[in-house]
């Protein structure tokens, strides 16, 4: 086997330690910014802000000059971990290769540089990329209309849930609760409060899927809606979609369909079809906008023909037809007769938004599709793989990620997921997520994602059988030992609380 | 077939053979057949990088504004971003990292991080400040949401003078939470709290600094009106007018947002931005989003991590203090290597540009026949409203002809039957207009003979 | 003290081992390319290339995924000191930081994306931009016109002998002679002799400079001239210049002036009023092109005006001044009546004149003379600092860099100037030059440069005096013990040459 | 005052004093009050970052050629560089860093440049291949210098088929190492080696493949005459030509040069470029210029270095193969990643694409009234020399205006009275026209309709 693409192996260079904050490599006196020349410099500053309003001393922030600025932050940026360094199998994060046609798209001026208030006949290039997302949005999912704005995937989320109410009370009722299954993610139960919702939350069976019987036990006509990931946490595809979406339907509620894991079924299976009104997308997950260390992201909500007068707004949409072939379209803006408002100050991340589409442009209909097989073979080949090393809970074929437990390996060894996280650090590779999903102890959550090749899952599986050596011989409380800095005390941060400089004593 | 896969024919036969499959599709055999998609996806088959960068080139073309001389604001600023910022925060370490969900290898992103918290409670003057929320108005829910939830009173006072779509946002969202909003009015730019008399319950007062229109309002009643109800006093605060301005703390803030996207994101078509978040010690808990802290690794040596996770919504699920998860944290990064760029001086040194210029502007306009300020005496600083003596509309597109975006109309903003910012028969007649430290004397001169030459 | 900007503290972030090449991770198959559509897809390719020609197989690259390839150069990075990352206080090389206000100039479409053949008519920018370097380069060093063609200092130095050497012709002589100092640097000789002049050295005197006497006992009219640099490559100034010009002018040879260490002078004292005749630049030292790992540089060449007509061509010109006010002028090319020639394919390193020119603009007259003021307060604030830890040969006040001797360190604990090197690196910094100058035994050839803070001085002095404390105590000879590889075994690399992958046995 | 510099007046003066010096001016002390410039430089004074920037878009915008669709080669390409390869190669440990004197501080650098090695290696044919040159032609200088060097014969024997610009820097360096150069004529695009016969003490036959009008010469007849003198034999190579070309060690060459501009180097204006330079084994210890290769470090793990260290300028110093110091690392890394980006497909597609397309626009132009081939039945591939019925300058000036730059006119390269490569009669009709894989046939097809118009 070849050596693998997969392994980071960034290594010393040199000198140790940690990096100083800014604010220690900051002197009075020095600076880096330059301003442009505006011929007004001379203009008396005095009479310029009431004395009232005037701020007593300046706001003390770092002085350095620029080299020492670029110094800094490119040290910092030698001491993060990054999917351009290594394979990050971070289950539910979706960390594929974001291909940098993205970024120069991005970054074209005609697109960076606009602001969101000038009016549309001046911003038609956007309106037209906005729209040609939606549409693909729609395609994929299956469903009928969408809106753009929410940020993120929770934001989708609160945005679909108060979809949920709006369509309620359009129907004069005022239902109470929200189901969940104990596999969701923890922005699900968090975003079903801020929509004045009760959770109510549904157990999984010993296949992993939801319990239908049980979820039939709660189901009666307050019940709002359901929300579901499929395939869900556990990388499992609920085979009992359409009895369940029924059930929920047949009292009345909402399917909801956290977006989360589509990039398992891209062109195999849509949402719509199964069942779901509601569907949140994660661009920064399935369509490949990088991360960028927590954000930002995109959660863009389609929707069902019957929610589509509820979108938030205002949406672009075609004002006019081509006038005559090969001519644009006339773009404009227009809210929803019964929309539920803004939830983005704007029109929602934007340049993410562009991204996003540039990724489906090139992937086109059967490159997603692609996509989303080679996802699925490569969790399920590591399933497989190392299905003797670990504890595969609920063990079948499953989707684009699996669920290992550690439990047994923490029972013999005293060392658990978190541990195996620490260790596999130590081998190049950054760990799967450790503690999620909640319903399986020990849970060590792989999502290898479809842009890893095989090489680098042989070599992520040879380096979690070696973390598991170590773990029976010397153990993992000493991992990491190789980063800049060792294992972190995170109780001693919550303790003694320092959120800033100036906080430190 | 363009796409970004590794897999040879070779790796898939031997990958699927371990599996013992005999074709990708059987892949999916957990999926009901009558499910699948038996179409292929109505959408076009895949192009090659260079003509999907051709068309995205052609649509960017097509975006007139972004050619024209920026003099429009309303919480979207044409500042200065140095190459060398955009190269420091374009480093894929940043850019394509994820959350710092395992501290050991992400000390680069928590540091930045920390060093951007600091900058933000130094700049509000508030001892807590947390990584980032989607953007300013989204900020401003959150700071909604944080005094309710302490106070355990619904009513929520909003001054006229925050953005219309933040408070259209706000609004949005209370619809979920159930939150009383009441809009309080202003008058000649500055908000008339006496309008809010009979209101009680009132959880938390919300005021905008400078407001939407520019004004420099003085915060004393809002802060008096905060302690009559035992309500916190939330301000949503212009982050550049803050370095020459009297800080929210100053006036007496319990929780101070603001708009980060002037230090060093792009106008972007409204995104990613990124909201800031300020509080006094005594809501950390209550904080919503990330928050970093200092703390010490096995040997004792320096480290950061994300602490008081307890807040969040993985870990506390339904009771968690917010829904927020991915933020904006590139965006904060950004910030934070902005703010280092500009220094203390150079902060003061760009607001006080802003504000030169925009004298300098509203000085010229105000001098051309039929233009008046909307907003009486009140003082203005980077951004400032008048009452034109033809439609905005109208006269904005004149205007982009003549290559300026001249500002935002009124109408666009608080919809053409207003909303208490300003006297409804004003609106179709209002124009925002915005002058940032980009802005020559010569520009700002051509511009205003440009003004001149629209109005006729 | 304050922390220093100065250290890169760039640690180990995870994993060891070595990066393989990109030939081992390569698979049959994989790729990352894409090309835009033609249209002409289908036309037929088999009569194309007459079968003689045609290339048995194809020329066998590695084949990777754009992922693997992004991971590869990435982490290939991460084994990369750099200017951007600390300090490079490398003798004659000048590794100031380089601003990014260049890059953004060098990238712009307008001058990165033009045809070097294109009709004058079409370039006009660049052309002025050219032009304008030319007259700043002229003004800096007092000369009458420059050449922008010669891609590095060395390929200046050879043009400048062809000039010497065109000159000579031209007033019908045929002179055989070069002298140097015993202090130049390798491409001085080397340029010499691929000039046609035979090489005669020059020893320096116990001050560190030109022995007079020594020169004149080797002046005569078989002379063609002199090369020398001014500070010399000991940091000193060359005070006896009037002198030693007047001697070489009087036997009719011409003055060369080796620009490494105009960074020393700039604003203070020109070349030309030195009485040089000949100037080359090193815009990648003085003007902060960035290095590049080695290259690209440029090494325009500046004459006094009895040399111009002998410059290469074709030279940018202006061929008609502006025809009204706030007019741009016409410019065009112009080929001097007796051109040496072309010295370049084309027109020379066209985006790093561009880059010098930004940053002659943004420092502006007086920024260039506090640039050399900084960059000798620094030398000599570190010279005086250190002269305790290290011996200083020609101790007394010098200008831009400094040259300090391990030699009794040497004698003392067996590590030299190498050794001194490996340890300083094990402290986060990259080491001064060694071995050069070739008449300081165990030279260390320090170059802070003017972008280095006063903090960053200290660390370095402060690391410095670890890395002597080393010595006396363990030793050197583990030294580097931080880095990604341990000291590298230069020998057998010359004696099992192993040039490329397929080399390897 | 915009600079760079960290020194605060309180550093300055502590720096000073440290010194015993009172002034910066004494810092100066050395140098003959006399001597010092006593005026302040005729120079601007300095201006911001925003203000050099905006003058450089201005002096940008003036270059039209930018704007206009490519049909001009002649040694420097129009090629495909991704967003991936430019994201790489920007990172600034790579651009920012020196020649990798510390080997243990090197190592990303001192890799890469080995791979590229091995690709330009494997590209050409030959054993070795040094980190690159200036550019092609200063290249084609090395290589004249190590055949004359190895053979101790000073005679070259230059086809006139080698590019005239790199025909020139022979000439010019030629004055100093007093190689004896003469030119070969071609006919009807090929070598007339015939027309060499008298002249001997020949140390180089140098030849090029495909030569610059874009011919495909047999290089069979330049093999026998090198052996016939007991001469090396150097060929200019197209590197992307070379992808399905024979390669030059196929055809018996000693030493292989070329211009790597066409692998990820933009057009730039002419430079910086790189020479590419691969040769026999045999030659090792004369290769001009930095060689990486590969060792083991202390602990026996895989390291790379720069070796063979002897033959360099810093050593040998007088004897030295080559004064080459600097090169153009940078670029050679950028080769590097454009070729893995290619790999074998993709390298074989472009070159296959290039010849396609001008195939297609060579037919197209030759059915134009009065547009002959130059070159009478010789093959050509990527680039092609054409006869017009008025002169070819006319013709590029008309094309622009229509948003073409159609080729580069013969007498621009050749000079008015030509050099023997073309009848001097056609020199002033001459144009030498290319077309890379990024032209589709709509952009031919427009430039053909675009030339036929332009022609009448
Ligand atoms: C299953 C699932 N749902 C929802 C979310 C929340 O999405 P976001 O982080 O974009 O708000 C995530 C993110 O990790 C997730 O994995
Ligand atoms: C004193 C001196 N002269 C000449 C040179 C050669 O310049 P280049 O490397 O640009 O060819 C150098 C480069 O290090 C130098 O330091």
């Amino acid at each position: 086997m070849t050596a693998a693409g997969g392994r980071a192996s960034s290594a010393p260079l040199v000198g140790r330690g940690s990096e100083p904050t800014l604010f220690e490599l900051s002197r009075r006196g020095r600076s880096s910014y330059q301003l442009a020349t505006t011929g007004l410099e001379e203009e008396g500053t005095e009479d310029l802000i009431p004395s009232e309003h005037r701020r007593a001393e300046p706001a003390d922030l770092a002085e350095v000059s620029e080299r020492d600025l670029v110094g800094h932050f490119t040290r910092l940026s030698h001491r993060q971990y990054s999917v351009d360094l290594g394979a990050y199998p971070l289950g539910s994060c979706t960390m594929k290769y974001n291909p940098k046609i993205c970024d120069a798209v991005a970054s074209l001026p005609g697109l960076a540089e606009v602001h969101p208030g000038a009016p549309a006949p001046l911003v038609q290039g956007w309106l037209a990329t906005l729209v040609a997302l939606e549409a693909a949005l729609c395609e994929l999912s299956g469903m009928a209309a969408a809106t753009l704005q929410p940020a993120a995937g929770a934001a989708g989320e609160l945005t679909g849930l108060l979809l949920m109410r709006a369509y309620d009370q359009g129907r004069g009722e005022r239902r109470r609760r929200v189901i969940i299954p104990d596999s969701a993610h923890g922005t699900n139960p968090a975003s079903v409060t801020l929509g004045g919702y009760e959770v109510t939350t549904v157990r999984s069976d010993d296949r992993g899927c939801l319990d239908v019987r049980a979820l039939r036990d709660v189901l009666d006509d307050d019940v709002a809606g359901m929300m579901l990931t499929n395939p869900n946490t556990l990388g499992l595809f609920e085979d009992d979609i359409v009895e369940i979406a029924d059930a929920v339907h047949e009292v009345g509620g909402l399917m909801y369909y956290d977006g989360a894991n589509l990039n398992a079924i891209l062109g195999v299976v849509r949402p719509g079809d199964m069942g779901f009104d509601i569907v949140h997308f994660n661009l920064h997950k399935t369509f490949a906008t990088p991360h960028g260390g927590g954000g930002p992201g995109a959660g863009p909500v389609a929707v069902a023909p019957h929610l589509v007068d509820f979108l938030p707004g205002p949406r672009p949409v075609v004002l006019e037809g081509p006038t005559h072939p090969g001519a644009a379209p006339r773009y404009g803006w227009a809210t929803p007769a019964r929309s539920i408002g803004r939830v983005h100050g704007w029109h929602g991340n934007a340049l993410v938004l562009a991204r996003a589409l540039a990724y489906i442009e090139v992937h086109g209909r059967d490159g997603l599709v692609r996509v989303a097989e080679r996802a699925v073979l490569n969790a399920n080949w590591l399933r497989k793989r190392l299905s003797g090393t670990f504890v595969v809970p609920f063990d079948r074929p499953g989707m684009h990620e699996v669920v290992f437990s550690a439990a047994q390996l923490k029972k013999r060894t005293g060392a658990g997921a978190h541990d195996v996280a620490k260790g596999l650090i130590d081998e190049g590779f950054h760990p799967p997520t450790v503690a999620f999903p909640l319903i399986v102890d020990d849970a060590l959550m792989v999502e290898p994602t479809e842009t890893e090749s095989l090489e680098t899952l042989v070599e992520l599986a040879e380096a979690l059988e070696r973390v598991v050596a170590r773990a029976e011989t010397e153990g993992l409380a000493d991992a990491p030992s190789t980063t800049p800095v060792r294992r972190v005390d995170e109780a001693r941060a919550a303790r003694t609380l320092v959120p800033t400089f100036d906080a430190r004593r | 077939m363009p796409d970004y896969l590794p897999h040879t024919d070779e790796d898939v036969a031997e990958m699927l053979e371990f599996l013992g499959l005999s074709s990708t599709a059987e892949l999916f055999a957990a999926v009901p057949s009558a499910l699948r998609l038996t179409h292929q996806l109505a959408l076009e088959p895949g192009r090659p990088e260079p003509d999907v960068y051709a068309a995205a080139r052609e649509r960017a073309a097509a975006n007139r504004a972004a050619e024209l001389i920026c003099f429009a604001g309303a919480g979207a600023y044409d500042h200065e971003v140095p190459p060398v910022v955009k190269a420091l925060a374009s480093r894929s370490e940043f850019v394509t990292a994820y959350t710092p969900y395992q501290p050991e290898v992400a000390q680069g992103g928590l540091q930045a991080i920390f060093e951007f918290q600091t900058m933000v409670s130094r700049l509000f003057g508030l001892p807590i400040a947390n990584a980032s929320l989607y953007d300013g108005a989204t900020a401003l829910v959150e700071a909604a949401n944080l005094a309710v939830g302490t106070t355990g009173r619904p009513g929520v006072l909003v001054s006229a003078g925050i953005h219309p779509h933040w408070r259209a946002v706000l609004g949005t969202f209370a619809a979920g939470t159930g939150h009383q909003l009441v809009e309080v009015p202003l008058r000649d730019g500055t908000t008339d709290w006496g309008a809010a008399a009979g209101v009680d319950e009132v959880g938390a007062v919300v005021v905008a600094y400078p407001n939407f229109l520019g004004c420099l309002e003085d915060l004393g009643p809002a802060r008096a009106l905060a302690d009559r109800h035992g309500a916190l006093m939330a301000v949503a605060a212009d982050p550049v007018a803050a370095g020459v301005l009297k800080s929210p703390a100053a006036w007496g803030a319990d929780v101070a947002v603001g708009e980060g996207q002037p230090f060093g994101t792009p106008l972007s078509f409204g995104g990613p931005y990124l909201g800031l978040f300020a509080c006094a010690s005594a809501h950390v808990r209550r904080l919503p989003g990330r928050l970093v802290g200092e703390t010490v690794d096995a040997d004792g040596a320096r480290a950061y991590v994300t602490t008081l996770r307890t807040r969040e919504q993985d870990i506390r699920r339904e009771k968690a203090t917010s829904n927020v998860c991915t933020n904006q944290t590139l965006m904060a990064l950004t910030c934070a290597i902005q703010l280092g760029w500009l220094g203390t001086a150079g902060l003061a040194q760009v607001a006080t540009r802003c504000a030169v210029g925009a004298r300098h502007c509203q000085r010229g306009l105000l001098a051309l026949d039929g233009v008046e300020r909307l907003t009486g005496s009140t003082p203005t600083l980077r951004e400032f409203a008048l009452a034109l003596p033809v439609p905005a509309a109208l006269v904005l597109e004149r205007l982009a002809e003549e290559g300026f975006l001249g500002g935002i109309a009124l109408d666009q903003l608080v919809g053409a039957d207003g909303d208490g910012s300003v006297p409804a028969a004003e609106v179709a007649r209002g124009l925002l207009v915005s002058v940032t430290e980009r802005r020559s004397r010569g520009e700002i001169d051509r511009f205003v003979a440009a003004f001149d030459k629209a109005l006729r």
